[in-house]
């Protein structure tokens, strides 16, 4: 269970989205939508406790959560499959056979992963979330260089992570077809009014 | 009233505005009179002849050298434990002077030192940590600059301002383990028998009251830079959020 | 942690991965240092344990900047954050792994340095010593330099100047204990506080690191 | 009114004069920060004042 | 090109873009050499050109890796190579800048560190002559290594190693022509070897450079 | 006009397309398509000219070309505004005024670009093509992190490069609403029959 209330997030000292509260149950999955800049990212970076909140509650995330962003977390000098399994160690997991499957990497995963093209690179920063056994996904524009097939591959991952008890939250800007609640951030954004904690607002 | 409450940088201008302008006049009358008594009415040393005028500057300039360093140290201390971000930025605006003082008591020093030692520069342990503290403030005034997050790069000059210090004195330690000085010893203290005559200490008191007014002054000023450039920021922030 | 730990080691194996660089750089160092100075023994020989000190100083100076800075590129460090691994723990790997990489190499090269350099025989011994006591200050330190500037674009060279003068102290004990160890003079002293300053920084850096780190990439 | 400074004038004059220099430098360009930032500070306020909130 | 140039100035002297780390590098070096090799003032002045000299090499070389490596991580360089500016003038353009942003600052502050080293008075002009013959060679052979190892993650410590053995002639005409300034010798052969190798650097390593670059961009 | 005949591509020594042809008049669009991994990204580069290809013939391309690829080249201590000037004057032009009005960056062009979000970044990077003057764009995944705003005005601006006589080629997985010409390379995986030119071919 993943519960906000009324947290408010900044970024580069500057207040982005505020009043941002929702609950999810195990099985339940939340898409993020919102313009360029709303601060999807910041939010999701908030959550996954790499940076703190301006003010708010949070309960259910410490620990729990396995984060993607951007950037895949992949060593190009690593294989496919080494790099999961460095992954999969650090999370105190064994089993990679069930993430490369996934993902249909078992012909890439010998392949190092400098020598991946973009998509097939974000496939296995994807397979990465299924070694941590963590029970919250936080996704940052996951399909971004997916084809079509392999968005397929991911919408079935995340289903089966639900339907497994876990929970799914994820910034996007195109439709994965999954069923899910949707929040738009847009209307979410931090108003001169309300923003109290902001570092800056000393400054004011 | 607490005295932290001069932390919110509003308070802080308004008490500053009231200070600084006693702060300006007593510190040009110190530096005006310290070093002008010093160096038109003080004899010349038997031994130094007439160099010993430079301690009139060299002595001020190192102390307030150190000195600043311990105020940034101070001020990174409540920046790190209570968050008052006009002592992040206070630390921020002393750098520079702390650096500009320490360029002046290594250049003085190296004046001085031609004609008293035949050399611009030995490695003498003071003279070598004095080196030392000048890269310390080199290496935080880069961090400072290179990180654009104003609060992120409060919290990393901070962090190395703390453990700076610890390594800085283990330098001075080492240092002194290395070799050997030339240096005049202090010659300052209170408690000590041969104390330099009156002739040269009155003036160089009141210079040193007058480079300490002056950097509470410029410290002052800077701080209210530092706010004003902050304040700025966030203004066009919640201006320009029009994306 | 091990898996930390060997992935690291394994990474700096492989091709590209900077293995032995370090060691490379420290020999043409000490190489140029008589294209530089001129080829006198004699003077070269009063210069070599503190030549080669400055020498393993700077070669592992320059490899810290891929210490983290990498793993912060590709994200890896995000995830190490979140991950049940406590941070302090993750950068003490790290730091060993660097020094495993680095500092060893330099310690078990350095003799042979001496050699091109004619330092005294009674030297090798004590020059060993003092490198092998030193250099894990010298990771740690790094680790905590390259902790506080991870986030900023090619820091390489803003990270060498944080990080040099915090090196001073191990830099003169050390330098100090081999000089006096290659002209036969008593070297309690600078090994006894040479190994005080690796213990306290093994000790007491990974939390400074650790925090510098949270802040750098939130 | 000027001292005999002796045979070491260049010396204490040139501490002097760098000293001088070094900090009037320093106040000097404190100070031209300090109006361009002062001064920023000001227009941005009166553009919010004029956007009426802040 | 004027615009690259004014770019690479501008972008240098803005926060975190590095001008002024070289010449920090500069000053930390030459400050370790006597914590390293010991405080006695005539060694000190015996090494004094030489180490001088070392030290705006390793500053020059620090400062390399990002000459090419940020506009490579961000696409400059790809746009740059289909733009309409040869790429030749614009790997020069790119010395001319570094120079400007590192030679020079060295240059400038050569003679206070050499006040530092208890450099003979004779010296101080032989030794600015000299690093202004030079370091414009340190830079145009830095941008063909830089164009060599681009493609290469954290390639900072090959760079140096690659462009190490490239600065070896340069280092010791220039090192012999300062200390035999120090010492009053004769010091034209030197000196014109020097120039001449800025001059062949400067004439043909663009090309060089060009064609590297447009290997590893491939 | 833009003209390829037959042309093979390789990517790490080993081919991965072959026997690519189109021919593209002016106001004319092709959309690549194809699978992860599928050689779209090597073909745009290839055409671009920042590598050789294995075997063929290209027209119309050289110096006429404008490449996108999936890093921006912006300077993140340059604001916007500065990077489209630097590029502008490379291009020998003068005039950001429209580059910045297409992808309604004005509010933005102060702003250093590397504190940007995901998809502000992306959009300076796409206004970086109009500055150039140039006739072919190629445009590798172009849309990547824009939310549908944007890639409305992108598809705009495509349309109004198109309508002044220029040619565009992109790659991407997504449907952009534009009317163009879709090349699906999936079919012209290179075989190992026709591996003609690659650069391990004396070994065989
Ligand atoms: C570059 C060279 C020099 C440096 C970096 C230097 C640095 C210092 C420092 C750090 C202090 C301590 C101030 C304090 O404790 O508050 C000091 C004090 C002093 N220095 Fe120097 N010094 C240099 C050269 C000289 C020379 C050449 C002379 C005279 C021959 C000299 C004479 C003094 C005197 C008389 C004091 C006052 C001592 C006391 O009252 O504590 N210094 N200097
Ligand atoms: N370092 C920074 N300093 C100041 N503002 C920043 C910084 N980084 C991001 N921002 C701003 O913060 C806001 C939120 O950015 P964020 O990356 O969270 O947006 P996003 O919703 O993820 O957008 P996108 O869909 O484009 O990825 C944006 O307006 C952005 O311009
Ligand atoms: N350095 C390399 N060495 C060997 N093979 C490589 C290398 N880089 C890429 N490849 C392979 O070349 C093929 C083509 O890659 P390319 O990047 O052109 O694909 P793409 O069509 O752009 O894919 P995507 O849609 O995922 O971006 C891929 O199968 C990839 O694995
Ligand atoms: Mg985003
Ligand atoms: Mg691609």
């Amino acid at each position: 269970m993943l519960r906000l209330k009324n947290i408010a997030v900044a970024r580069g000292g500057v207040p982005v989205l505020s009043g941002v509260s929702f609950a999810l149950e195990a099985g339940q999955a939340l898409i993020l939508r919102g313009p360029n800049g709303s601060g999807k990212t910041t939010l999701l970076r908030t959550i996954a406790g790499l940076q703190p909140a301006l003010s708010g509650e949070m309960e259910g995330a410490e620990d729990r959560v396995a984060y993607s962003g951007h950037a895949d977390g992949l060593k190009a000098m690593l294989s496919v499959a080494e790099n999961l399994k460095f992954w999969a160690a650090v999370y105190g997991q064994h089993d990679i056979e069930g993430a490369l499957e996934a993902y249909a990497l078992a012909p890439l995963s010998d392949r190092l992963a400098g020598t991946l093209s973009a998509g097939q690179k974000r496939r296995a920063g994807l397979a990465r979330l299924m070694v941590t056994g963590r029970p919250i996904w936080i996704l940052d524009e996951p399909t971004v260089s997916l084809d079509a097939a392999t968005v397929g591959l991911f919408a079935d991952a995340v289903r089966a992570h639900l339907g497994g008890g876990g929970i799914a939250l994820l910034a996007t800007h195109i439709d994965l077809g999954l069923e899910a609640q949707v929040l738009d951030v847009a209307p979410l954004r931090a108003m001169p009014a309300d923003l109290h904690g902001a570092s800056d607002e000393a400054f004011l | 009233m607490s005295l932290w409450e001069y932390a919110n940088p509003v308070k802080f201008l308004a008490l500053s505005a009231r200070v600084q302008p006693v702060a300006w006049a007593a510190a040009l009358t110190g530096i005006v009179v310290g070093l002008g008594w010093g160096f038109f009415g003080t004899p010349d040393d038997f031994r130094q002849g007439s160099t010993v005028k430079i301690i009139y500057i060299h002595v001020p300039a190192a102390w307030i050298a150190i000195n600043a360093w311990i105020m940034m140290l101070i001020a990174s201390l409540i920046w790190l434990v209570r968050r008052h971000h006009v002592s992040a930025l206070a630390a921020r605006a002393a750098a520079p002077v702390g650096l500009v003082m320490t360029v002046i008591g290594l250049l003085t020093g190296a004046i001085w030192g031609q004609p008293m030692w035949g050399t611009w520069w030995a490695w003498d342990p003071r003279l070598t940590s004095f080196l030392i503290l000048f890269l310390f403030y080199l290496g935080y005034i880069a961090l400072w600059e290179a990180i654009e997050d104003p609060d992120t790069a409060a919290d990393l000059t901070s962090v190395l301002c703390l453990v700076g210090s610890v390594f800085a004195l283990m330098s001075r330690y080492a240092v002194l383990f290395w070799s050997q000085g030339l240096h005049q010893g202090a010659s300052l203290s209170l408690d000590k028998e041969e104390n330099i005559s009156d002739v040269f200490w009155i003036p160089l008191v009141i210079s040193i009251a007058g480079f300490t007014l002056l950097f509470i002054a410029l410290v002052l000023y800077r701080t209210g830079t530092e706010i004003s450039l902050r304040r700025a920021r966030a203004l066009a922030v919640r201006l320009d959020k029009e994306l | 942690m091990i898996a930390l730990l060997l992935r690291d080691l394994r990474l700096a194996l492989r091709a590209g991965g900077g293995f032995g660089l370090g060691l490379a750089f420290f020999l043409i160092l000490t190489v140029l240092v008589p294209f530089s100075v001129g080829p006198q023994s004699a003077l070269l020989a009063s210069i070599a344990p503190g030549v080669l000190w400055l020498g393993a100083l700077l070669a592992c100076l320059l490899s810290l900047d891929r210490l983290l800075a990498l793993d912060y590129e590709d994200g890896t460090l995000d995830v190490l954050a979140t991950a049940p691994l406590p941070l302090e723990a993750a950068l003490a790997v790290k730091a060993i792994a660097h020094w495993i990489t680095t500092g060893l190499p330099l310690v078990i090269a350095a003799p042979f340095l001496g050699v091109l350099l004619n330092l005294p025989p009674q030297g090798f011994g004590w020059l060993v010593l003092s490198l092998l006591l030193g250099t894990p200050a010298l990771s740690m330190i790094g680790t905590f330099g390259a902790a506080l500037t991870v986030g900023i674009k090619r820091g390489g060279l803003l990270l060498s100047l944080l990080v040099l003068p915090l090196y001073v102290p191990t830099l003169i004990f050390g330098a100090e204990a081999a000089r006096r160890g290659a002209i036969g003079m008593e070297l309690e002293t600078p090994l006894l506080m040479l190994s005080g300053i690796s213990l306290g920084s093994i000790a007491l850096l990974p939390f400074a690191a650790a925090a510098a780190l949270r802040m750098t990439i939130r | 009114m000027m001292p005999d400074l002796g045979k070491y004038s260049i010396y204490v004059l040139g501490a002097y004069g760098a000293t001088l220099f070094l900090m009037a430098g320093l106040v000097l360009l404190t100070l031209r920060r300090g109006r361009a930032a002062r001064a920023a500070l000001k227009r941005i306020e009166e553009e919010t004042a004029r956007n009426g909130k802040g």
